[in-house]
C-alpha cells in the first residue's frame, strides 16, 4: 500500500513539474489538473472522502474549466 | 538556466530545508513537535470532542441510529465541524467565494449585455442532446450530494460545484442557452441572507450567533442535525449560484 | 525502504508540491503558468493538511451502518473541515485572478509579464 | 449590552441584501452601507464601557470557550474597534457622494464586506478563523483595486500573486501549530506554547509572520503596496492603508504577544522592521507621484510600529500602539486630501500640484494638519506618540533603534514639507479639471487629530490598560479557559 500511495505522489510531482515545463499552455492545464486527481485520490486514501470530492469537484473539474475559458478568452483565441 | 532562475531554485531549496526540518524535530521529555504520520494524537485534540460530540454536554456513546438529541446531530462528523462547531469559518468562506463573484462581475462588467462567445464551431450532435440527458440527472447528483450532506460524504461545497457543472456543460453545449441573471440573483440573495438570519434567530432566541437551535433528533437520520442541514441547503445553493455566475461571467468576458 | 517512504511521502510529496508551485511563480513569465503555480501550491498544502490528522488504521469520521459508534479510530476530522475551506477560497481567488488576466490581456494583448509595464521584475 | 458579533454579522447581512437594495434604488446601497457602519459605531459605544472593565469573551454558537470559534474583545481590540468604526463611518460619508464607478453597488458591496473581515481579523479568537477573515479582507481588497479601470489590474495581479503565496505560508503555519497543540484556539495555543519544541516556536512563527505581514506592510512582503495604495480609488486606499495595516499589525502583536512570546523573535521583528522603516522612507522622499508617497510612508511608519513594539517594554508599547491609531486617522486624511486633490488638478504629481492652496484650501490644510501629524509636531495628535516613542527607546537602551527613529523622522520631514511647500506656495500651474467638494469627513478628522493631540489622555488610558493585558499573558489565558 504505501508503494502505491509513494508512487502516486510521485506520479503528482512529475506532473506538477510538467505542468510548468510544457510550452503549451493547454497541455499545462490538464497537467494541472491531473495534479489535482491525483490529489483526490490520495484524500481518499487518507480517509477524508468529503475532502476528495471536493477536490474532484471543484479543484479537478470547475479549475481546469475556468483555466481553459480563461485560456481561450487569451491567447488561445486563434485556435 | 540563467542568473534569476538559479537564485529562485537556491531561494526554494533553502525554504524547502527550513520547513522540512520541522519535521525532523524530536522532541526532548515533556516538549511537544509535529506528529508523526499515521500519528494524530486526536485523543487530545479538540476533534475528539466533535467525534463524541462532547463540547458541552458529558460524553456519552454516539451510537448509529439510536443515540437522540446529542448537541450536534448529523452523523457525517465533518459536516457537523464545517455547519455547526465551526459554522463561522464556513459563513466566511461563503463570503469569500460571494465577494470574488461580484468581484469578477465588477471587473469584466459590460454595458452590453453580451453573449456568450466561448462557443464550438458548430453545434455538435452528441454534445447537445447529451448534454440535454446529463444535465437534470446531474442537478439531482448535486442536489442529492447537498441533502444527504450531513449523513454521507459529501455537501454543499460538493454539491454545488456538481450543479455549476452542470450549468457549464449546459452553456457549452448550446449558442442559445442562456441563464436568467434575475433568478440568479434571487437565488443568491435569499441564500445569503437566510445564512446569516439563522445565525440571527440564533442570538435573538438562544443568546448566541449560529447557534444550534432546532432539536438535534436521531443520529443518521435525514431529519436530523438541527439547523446543519438547513444552513447546508443555503451553503450549497449559494456556492451554486456564486460558482456559476464565476462561470457564466468568464464566458461572456 | 518501506519505512523511510511511509513516514516521509506525504509530508515530503506535499512540501515539495508547495515548493515547484513557488518555483513556477516566482520564474514562470506567462500569467496563465503563473496561476498554475499558485493552484499547485494549494494543492500542495492541502494534502499536507489533511496528512497531518492521519491516523494510522483509522477510519472516515463518518458513523455508519457499519461503523455505527463513536468508538471506532477515527481519522481526524478538524484539519478535513478545514481544507474544505481553503479549497473553495482557493478557488474564488483563482477565478478573480483569472479575470484580471482576461482584462490584462484586453490591454496588452499579451500574457507575458517581460512585456507588460508594472508586473516586470 | 448588545452582542459584539453583531458589527461582523451586520455589514455582511447588508452585503448580501444589496442586489435588493441596488434593484429598487441606485443609491441605496450607499445609504444602507453608511447606516450599517453608524449602528456599528453606536454598538460598540454602548459596550465600551463594560468592555474596558473586563474583556469579553463571545462563545459563538454557544460552544463552551476554547473549543470552538470564540471571539476575545480585551482593551487592545476594543480601542482598535472604536477607531475602525469610526474611520469607516467617515469613509462610507465620504462615499456617499465619490463612488461614481460603471458599477457602484459592487463596490459599496465589498466595501461593507472588508469592514467586517476588518472586525473579525481584530477581535477573533481562533487562529483558522483569523486566516478566514485574513482572506476576507484581501479578497475584497483585490477586488476594490480594480475599480480603476486604467491600471488597477495590474496591481491587482501583484496583490493576488503575493496575497495567494502569503495565505499558503499562514495556512502551513496553522497546520503545524494545530498538529503540535491539537487546538486552533488562541489561549489554548499561548497555554501549550511553553511546552513546544524552541526549535518548532521559531519555524512556526516565522511562517505565522511570513503569512500576516503581507497585510501589515512590512517590505520584504509588501512590495504590492505602494501600486495598490496608488492605484485605487481614494477611498480604498485610505482603507487599506488605514484600516487593513491596523488589523495586520494588531494579528501580528496577538500572534507574537498573546501566542509565542519568545524573546528571540522580537530581536528578529526589531531587525526587520528596522531595515524596513529606512528603505521605506528613503524611497518615500524619491517619490514624486504623490499617492504613491504616502504608500511608502505608510510602509516606513508601520514598519516603525512594529519595531517600537518588539522592544517589548510595557512604555514603548503604548507608544507604538498609540502611534498605530494615529497613523490610521492621519493616513485616512492624507489619501482622501490627496485623492481630492488629485481630482482636482487632474495630474498625480506633486510638481504638478503647486499653489493648490489657493483654490481648495479646506482640501490642503486638511493634507497638511495630515502631514504635520504624521511628523508629530506639538498639538497634533503624533507628537505625543513621536515622544512616547522616543522615550521608550531611550529607556529600553536601544540607542541604535533612537537613532534611527530620529533619521528616519528627519527624511520625513524633508519630503512631507516639500509637499506642503509645493501646494501653500508654489506657482499656480493648475487648471481646474473637476470641481471637487467635501467638507465633512475632513473637517471631523482633522477635529480628532486636534482632539487627540490636545487630550491624549483619551487614548493613553485605555492604552496603558491594553498594554498591560499584552503583557500579562496568563491573564489572557485564563480569561478564556476559565479555571481549567
Amino acid at each position: 500500500m504505501t508503494l502505491l500511495y509513494s508512487l502516486l505522489i510521485l506520479l503528482m510531482l512529475i506532473s506538477g513539474i510538467a505542468a510548468l515545463i510544457f510550452d503549451k499552455l493547454v497541455n499545462s492545464i490538464i497537467s494541472a489538473g491531473m495534479v489535482s486527481l491525483i490529489a483526490a485520490f490520495l484524500f481518499y486514501f487518507l480517509r477524508a472522502p468529503d475532502v476528495a470530492m471536493a477536490e474532484a469537484a471543484i479543484g479537478t473539474g470547475l479549475s481546469t474549466a475556468i483555466f481553459i475559458i480563461t485560456l481561450y478568452k487569451t491567447e488561445g483565441r486563434g485556435n | 538556466m540563467n542568473f534569476r532562475k538559479i537564485l529562485a531554485l537556491i531561494t526554494i531549496i533553502l525554504l524547502g530545508i527550513f520547513i522540512l526540518q520541522a519535521f525532523l524535530i524530536i522532541p526532548e521529555k515533556g516538549e511537544i513537535a509535529l506528529n508523526n504520520f499515521g500519528k494524530a494524537d486526536i485523543e487530545n485534540r479538540t476533534a475528539q470532542l466533535y467525534i463524541d460530540k462532547s463540547v458541552n454536554s458529558p460524553n456519552e456513546q454516539v451510537i448509529y441510529k439510536e443515540s437522540k438529541d446529542k448537541e450536534s446531530g448529523s452523523a457525517n462528523i465533518v459536516t457537523s465541524i464545517v455547519a455547526n462547531y465551526r459554522a463561522l469559518d464556513t459563513l466566511g468562506e461563503v463570503t469569500v467565494l460571494f465577494l470574488a463573484a461580484t468581484g469578477l462581475s465588477a471587473i469584466l462588467y459590460n454595458k452590453k449585455h453580451a453573449k456568450s462567445n466561448f462557443i464550438l464551431k458548430e453545434d455538435s450532435f452528441i454534445l447537445k442532446n447529451g448534454i440535454k440527458i446529463l444535465f437534470p440527472l446531474l442537478i439531482l447528483a448535486g442536489s442529492y450530494i447537498i441533502i444527504y450532506g450531513h449523513l454521507s460524504p459529501g455537501g454543499s461545497f460538493q454539491g454545488g460545484a456538481v450543479i455549476a457543472t452542470a450549468f457549464l456543460l449546459k452553456l457549452l453545449s448550446s449558442k442559445e442557452y442562456e441563464l436568467d441573471e434575475n433568478i440568479l440573483k434571487i437565488i443568491e440573495v435569499t441564500a445569503g441572507v437566510s445564512f446569516v438570519s439563522i445565525g440571527l434567530y440564533g442570538l435573538y432566541a438562544e443568546g448566541s450567533f449560529l447557534t444550534n437551535f432546532l432539536e438535534t433528533g436521531t443520529i443518521a437520520n435525514l431529519f436530523s442535525g438541527g439547523i446543519v442541514p438547513i444552513i447546508y441547503i443555503t451553503i450549497g445553493l449559494k456556492v451554486a449560484v456564486e460558482l456559476t455566475n464565476i462561470i457564466n461571467d468568464l464566458m461572456k468576458a | 525502504m518501506i519505512d523511510f517512504l511511509e513516514k516521509w511521502s506525504f509530508f515530503g510529496g506535499s512540501v515539495l508540491l508547495i515548493l515547484i508551485g513557488l518555483y513556477g511563480v516566482i520564474t514562470r513569465k506567462n500569467l496563465i503558468k503563473i496561476f498554475i503555480g499558485l493552484s499547485l501550491m494549494d494543492t500542495g498544502i492541502n494534502v499536507l493538511l489533511v496528512s497531518l490528522g492521519y491516523v494510522e488504521g483509522g477510519i472516515a469520521p463518518i458513523i455508519t451502518s457499519t461503523i455505527n459508534n463513536n468508538s471506532y479510530n477515527f481519522v481526524d476530522p478538524i484539519p478535513q473541515a478545514l481544507v474544505l475551506t481553503s479549497i473553495v477560497i482557493g478557488v474564488a481567488v483563482l477565478a478573480l485572478g483569472l479575470g484580471v488576466i482576461i482584462k490584462i490581456y484586453e490591454k496588452y494583448n499579451t500574457l507575458d509579464i517581460s512585456e507588460i509595464r508594472g508586473l516586470r521584475w | 449590552m448588545v452582542n459584539l458579533i453583531l458589527i461582523i454579522a451586520l455589514p455582511l447581512l447588508a452585503a448580501f441584501l444589496i442586489p435588493l437594495f441596488n434593484y429598487i434604488n441606485k443609491k441605496l446601497p450607499s445609504i444602507v452601507v453608511f447606516l450599517t457602519t453608524a449602528i456599528n459605531l453606536l454598538i460598540i459605544i454602548l459596550n465600551y464601557n463594560q468592555i474596558i472593565l473586563e474583556p469579553v469573551i463571545i462563545e459563538l454558537g454557544n460552544w463552551q470557550a476554547p473549543f470552538a470559534i470564540n471571539i476575545y474583545v480585551g482593551t487592545l481590540e476594543l480601542i482598535s474597534i472604536t477607531v475602525i468604526s469610526i474611520i469607516s463611518l467617515i469613509i462610507a460619508f465620504y462615499n456617499l457622494n465619490h463612488s461614481n464607478f460603471s458599477s457602484e453597488s459592487k463596490f459599496h458591496t465589498l466595501y461593507s464586506i472588508i469592514i467586517a473581515g476588518i472586525y473579525g481579523i481584530v477581535m477573533t479568537g481562533d487562529i483558522f478563523n483569523l486566516f478566514v477573515f485574513i482572506e476576507i479582507t484581501t479578497v475584497a481588497a483585490y477586488g476594490l483595486t480594480t475599480f480603476n479601470k486604467d491600471k488597477g489590474y495590474e496591481a491587482a495581479i501583484k496583490y493576488i500573486i503575493i496575497g495567494s503565496i502569503s495565505s499558503v505560508f499562514l495556512l502551513m503555519a496553522i497546520g503545524f501549530t494545530y498538529s503540535a497543540v491539537g487546538s486552533l484556539n488562541m489561549a489554548v495555543i499561548a497555554a501549550a506554547s511553553n511546552l513546544i519544541d524552541p526549535g518548532l516556536v521559531r519555524i512556526i512563527s516565522l511562517l505565522f509572520f511570513v503569512g500576516i505581514a503581507f497585510e501589515a506592510g512590512i517590505l520584504p512582503l509588501s512590495i504590492w503596496v505602494p501600486d495598490v495604495h496608488s492605484i485605487a480609488p481614494s477611498a480604498v486606499s485610505s482603507t487599506l492603508s488605514g484600516l487593513v495595516f491596523l488589523a495586520g499589525i494588531t494579528a501580528l502583536i496577538k500572534i507574537f504577544f498573546n501566542l509565542f512570546a519568545d524573546p528571540s523573535l522580537y530581536v528578529f521583528l526589531m531587525i526587520i522592521g528596522a531595515i524596513s522603516l529606512i528603505i521605506g522612507e528613503l524611497i518615500a522622499y524619491q517619490q514624486d507621484d504623490i499617492k504613491r508617497m504616502l504608500a511608502y510612508s505608510s510602509i516606513a511608519q508601520m514598519s516603525l510600529v512594529l519595531t517600537i513594539i518588539s522592544v517589548g517594554t510595557k512604555y514603548a508599547i503604548s507608544g507604538g500602539l498609540f502611534q498605530l491609531f494615529n497613523h490610521a486617522i492621519l493616513k485616512t486624511l492624507l489619501f482622501l486630501t490627496a485623492g481630492l486633490m488629485i481630482k482636482y488638478a487632474g495630474s498625480r504629481n506633486i510638481s504638478d500640484l503647486g499653489g493648490i492652496a489657493k483654490r481648495i484650501p479646506l482640501i490642503a490644510v486638511g493634507f497638511s494638519v495630515g502631514s504635520l501629524g504624521i511628523l508629530g509636531v506639538p498639538f497634533f495628535n503624533g507628537f505625543v506618540s513621536k515622544i512616547m516613542i522616543v522615550n521608550g527607546s531611550l529607556n529600553a537602551g536601544e540607542y541604535i533603534l533612537t537613532f534611527l527613529v530620529l533619521f528616519a523622522t528627519v527624511i520625513e520631514m524633508a519630503y512631507y514639507l516639500k509637499v506642503i511647500q509645493t501646494i501653500f506656495f508654489g506657482k499656480i500651474s493648475i487648471n481646474p479639471h473637476k470641481i471637487v467638494k467635501s467638507y465633512v469627513p475632513i473637517i471631523v478628522l482633522i477635529t480628532v487629530v486636534f482632539l487627540l493631540g490636545i487630550y491624549p489622555e483619551l487614548i493613553t488610558k485605555p492604552l496603558n490598560q491594553a498594554t498591560g493585558e499584552l503583557l500579562s499573558r496568563s491573564d489572557y489565558i485564563s480569561n478564556v479557559l476559565g479555571g481549567m
